[in-house]
């Protein structure tokens, strides 16, 4: 498989790598089972993300989607993150392989449990999510 | 890439075709091109060529030429055995013997053949890759046809007793397939002494061109085609010969035995110093054997905290050619069936390394790779959840 | 061989590589080598390679590059397409429909499929090489999952009515193969318009390097691998690719595209001249039909009376490489089964010989051969007993 130019920037240069000591929001998603988890933090403030990192365990494009992930939402109301998809994610990445879309599922999970975190902190309703299934792998054979 | 250093540690990926065979193969594709089945003169030089060929394949794994058939490649090679046995021994038994930790070639190939009717026992092998001889005896039933184990592991370099499968395999009247696909070229070969009765090679493990390979097959065994058609290869495998591939073949495995026990001493020196340096980076394990047992240039190493994928990018950055896993499986996200089996966990599994030596490998490329790893593991585990857990948790 | 002179006749046996599709080869040798499944950037060039390839051969056959599929050569096309459907398709039904004059690759599979359980018909034709439409549809039942019929013959240089067949099988939604090694880079093929699923090339026949071929098929058809293994060619075809010869492969059939018809009308007419020079000889036949449904390149005729080995031998000490039967027959001793399908007694399908001709054959070869072949004829008719007692009782 051949990764962008995007891609191999920002996993060569993650955006935002770390954690947030003081985080009102933290979402973990994946399993290392598979090979892949993410850790999101967020710093809400009036409504506003304010600050995000996160720690990547995975393979290229899992860390290149969570630096690109952490960008676009970065400074945008919590509203605007949760509608991040991962499809605008592998656009901003200028496109994953096909059997890397889940590296970017997981960051729109991750994304979503860490809001949910949040709001739970906050005593806020949870928003409902349909939790998409990371692990549709495609593989070479068959 | 920085000062565009480039060091290629993927040779049991493939290797480059040396000049010297290349030049050999030359005048096989522009003037030499006639039909060896033809019977005008111009087909005389491709035919005197295909056996001169097949008589230096002969003379390296002691066997007579009679018994060296050219295919499209070892998984061509590996996948004729399997079916090719099967099939024409079924009235014989419908058991098939491997071991867990074959190549996909075989492995694939023996689900293919459970899908039509076969039995096949999977032999589990210990924490260095390798099986048990008991396993395999116990193993056996009447009904066994076949018993296919790998001379050495493409992935963590484990070279298995083949003599001893051989004895009990020829003791037991069930014809014995090794795929020595990784062991060519690298390792002493005597198919009379070590009672192989079938062997798979590919001439691209050792310097010669990609898409040709050899099938030994012991004289009076039974098989049928994987290829029908044509009288090619005296009937047995069909298709106009790929002549300079098989020229280059030729070529390619007289040089590789020519130098073979000294290039093997300097690779597993280098191996070692590799193997020694990386197990220097905190939690790092070595996978397969040391020694005689393991391929001279096969280093396989786990990075715990980390995945593979991200290791080998951040790799080439650097100018470093490695794999993880097996080349022909990193197209797939499950680690590696070969680490499964020799007993890690997935999340161990997934952040494997293979660096594998060559003929143009030297001291310094293992110096700079020495270089390179630990800041680049380091790198990666600052990026990692279960690197920041388990510094605060301990390993539970 | 006096005067050194050698004209080469035999292009459908194999060709020779030309020099600029051997150029583009070589640096995949010795450089660009570096494994395509494997995730460094060494191994760009060679994915990037094979891509280029597989769009140059989708241009010419117009279909989707990611309906190419590279295989081993023609043979291994053939057999993959008749064993990777019927295993695939064996719930749907167990009957398969070919034809009486293919290559052995087809007829050796279907011999294999039969042993295995599988039923085949093959299709009679008639005195050209024809198969009839209407024996094509009574041969299909509800059973039939595949009919395979070649494009144009190897021997005769028949071309078969493929659009026709392929209607009628899309319609009755059985899959339809067609081995067209001897048509691609030769005839204008358009699988789309012709409604074929599967078709076979070998690069050798279009003057690209030998062992290395294509099997088209078309998107969502149900497949079994023949060679099974590692996940390259889409997990379809299994063993590290022989990127120079498939990079060979695509230069050929651009070439060979960009100078189709002008190519196709000269070798027309070299070939009208030859017919119409050897049936000059008396006793003397035309094997196959003549114009649009013949091979641009093919001739093949009997002379009664004499024996095809004799005169191959004869016509070499005169610098001419020429063929009787296919070559992949001439090492058995039965009269070419394409002959017989044509309704000739077998004493007269003996005496065949087929010339070839290709892109470097000029008239004054044709002139040249057709100075020297009724000499040889002459010459083995007076050796001939037969060729007495013609003399002595006239034909009866
Ligand atoms: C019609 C036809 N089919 C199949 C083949 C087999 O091709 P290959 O010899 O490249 O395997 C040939 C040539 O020998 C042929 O002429
Ligand atoms: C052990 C082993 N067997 C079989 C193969 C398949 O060989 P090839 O890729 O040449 O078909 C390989 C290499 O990929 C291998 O390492
Ligand atoms: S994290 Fe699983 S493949 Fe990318
Ligand atoms: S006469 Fe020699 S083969 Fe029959």
């Amino acid at each position: 498989m051949i990764y962008s130019e995007k891609v191999m920037d920002h996993f060569t240069n993650p955006r935002n790598v770390g954690e947030i000591q003081d985080a009102n929001g933290v979402g973990e998603v994946g399993n290392p089972k598979c090979g892949d988890i993410m850790k999101i933090y967020l710093k809400v403030e009036d409504n506003i993300i304010k600050d995000v990192k996160f720690k990547t365990f995975g393979c290229g494009s899992a860390i290149a989607s969570s630096s690109m992930a952490t960008e676009l939402i970065k400074g945008k109301t919590v509203e605007e993150a949760w509608e991040l998809t991962n499809k605008a994610v592998a656009e901003a990445l200028d496109g994953l392989p096909p059997v890397k879309m889940h590296c970017s599922v997981l960051a729109e999970q991750a994304i979503h449990k860490a809001i949910n975190d949040y709001r739970k902190g906050e005593g806020l309703e949870l928003w409902d999510y349909e939790e998409k299934d990371a692990h549709e792998h495609e593989h070479g054979e068959e | 890439m920085e000062n565009n250093k480039r060091i290629y540690m993927d040779y049991a990926a493939t290797t480059y075709t040396k000049p010297e065979v290349l030049e050999e193969m030359i005048p096989y594709f522009t003037q030499e091109f006639g039909n060896p089945s033809s019977i005008y003169s111009l087909s005389r030089g491709t035919k005197k060529a295909i056996d001169l060929a097949r008589e230096r394949v002969a003379k390296v794994i002691n066997c007579e030429p009679a018994e060296v058939f050219f295919t499209g490649g070892g998984s061509e090679a590996d996948n004729w055995a399997l079916k090719g046995i099967a099939f024409a021994n079924k009235h014989r038994g419908n058991h098939i013997i491997t071991t867990k930790i074959e190549h996909h070639a075989i492995l694939h190939a023996c689900e293919f053949l459970e899908r039509n009717g076969f039995e096949v026992t999977y032999l589990p092998v210990d924490e260095e890759g390798k099986i048990s001889i008991e396993d395999l005896k116990n193993a056996i039933t009447d009904k066994t046809i076949l018993v296919s184990i790998m001379y050495a592991n493409n992935e963590i370099g484990t070279i298995q007793p083949i003599k001893e499968i051989g004895e009990i395999c020829r003791e037991k009247r069930i014809f014995f397939h090794t795929d020595a696909v990784q062991a060519v070229g690298h390792e002493k070969i005597d198919v009379k002494d070590m009672k192989i009765d079938l062997l798979s090679m590919a001439a691209h493990k050792f310097y010669g061109p990609k898409g040709v390979g050899v099938l030994y097959i012991r004289k009076g065994i039974r098989i049928d085609n994987l290829v029908h058609g044509g009288g090619q290869e005296r009937g047995r495998r069909a298709g106009t010969e790929n002549i300079a591939g098989i020229v280059g073949l030729g070529k390619a495995i007289e040089l590789a035995n020519e130098n073979l026990e000294k290039e093997h001493e300097r690779l597993s020196k280098l191996r070692d110093k590799l193997i020694n340096g990386l197990l220097q980076v905190p939690y790092t394990r070595l996978n397969g054997p040391t020694g005689k047992d393991r391929l001279a240039g096969n280093v396989n190493v786990c990075f715990r905290f980390i995945e593979g994928e991200s290791i080998l990018l951040l790799l080439d950055a650097k100018g470093i050619c490695a794999s993880s896993g097996s080349a022909c499986t990193s197209g797939s996200l499950n680690p590696s069936h070969v680490l499964l089996a020799i007993g890690l966990p997935h999340e161990i599994a997934h952040g494997s390394l293979r660096l594998t030596l060559g003929d143009r490998t030297t001291e310094e490329d293992v110096d700079y790779v020495l270089e390179v790893v630990p800041s680049v593991v380091q790198r990666l585990r600052e990026m990692s959840p279960l690197w920041d857990d388990f510094l605060k948790k301990g390993d539970k």
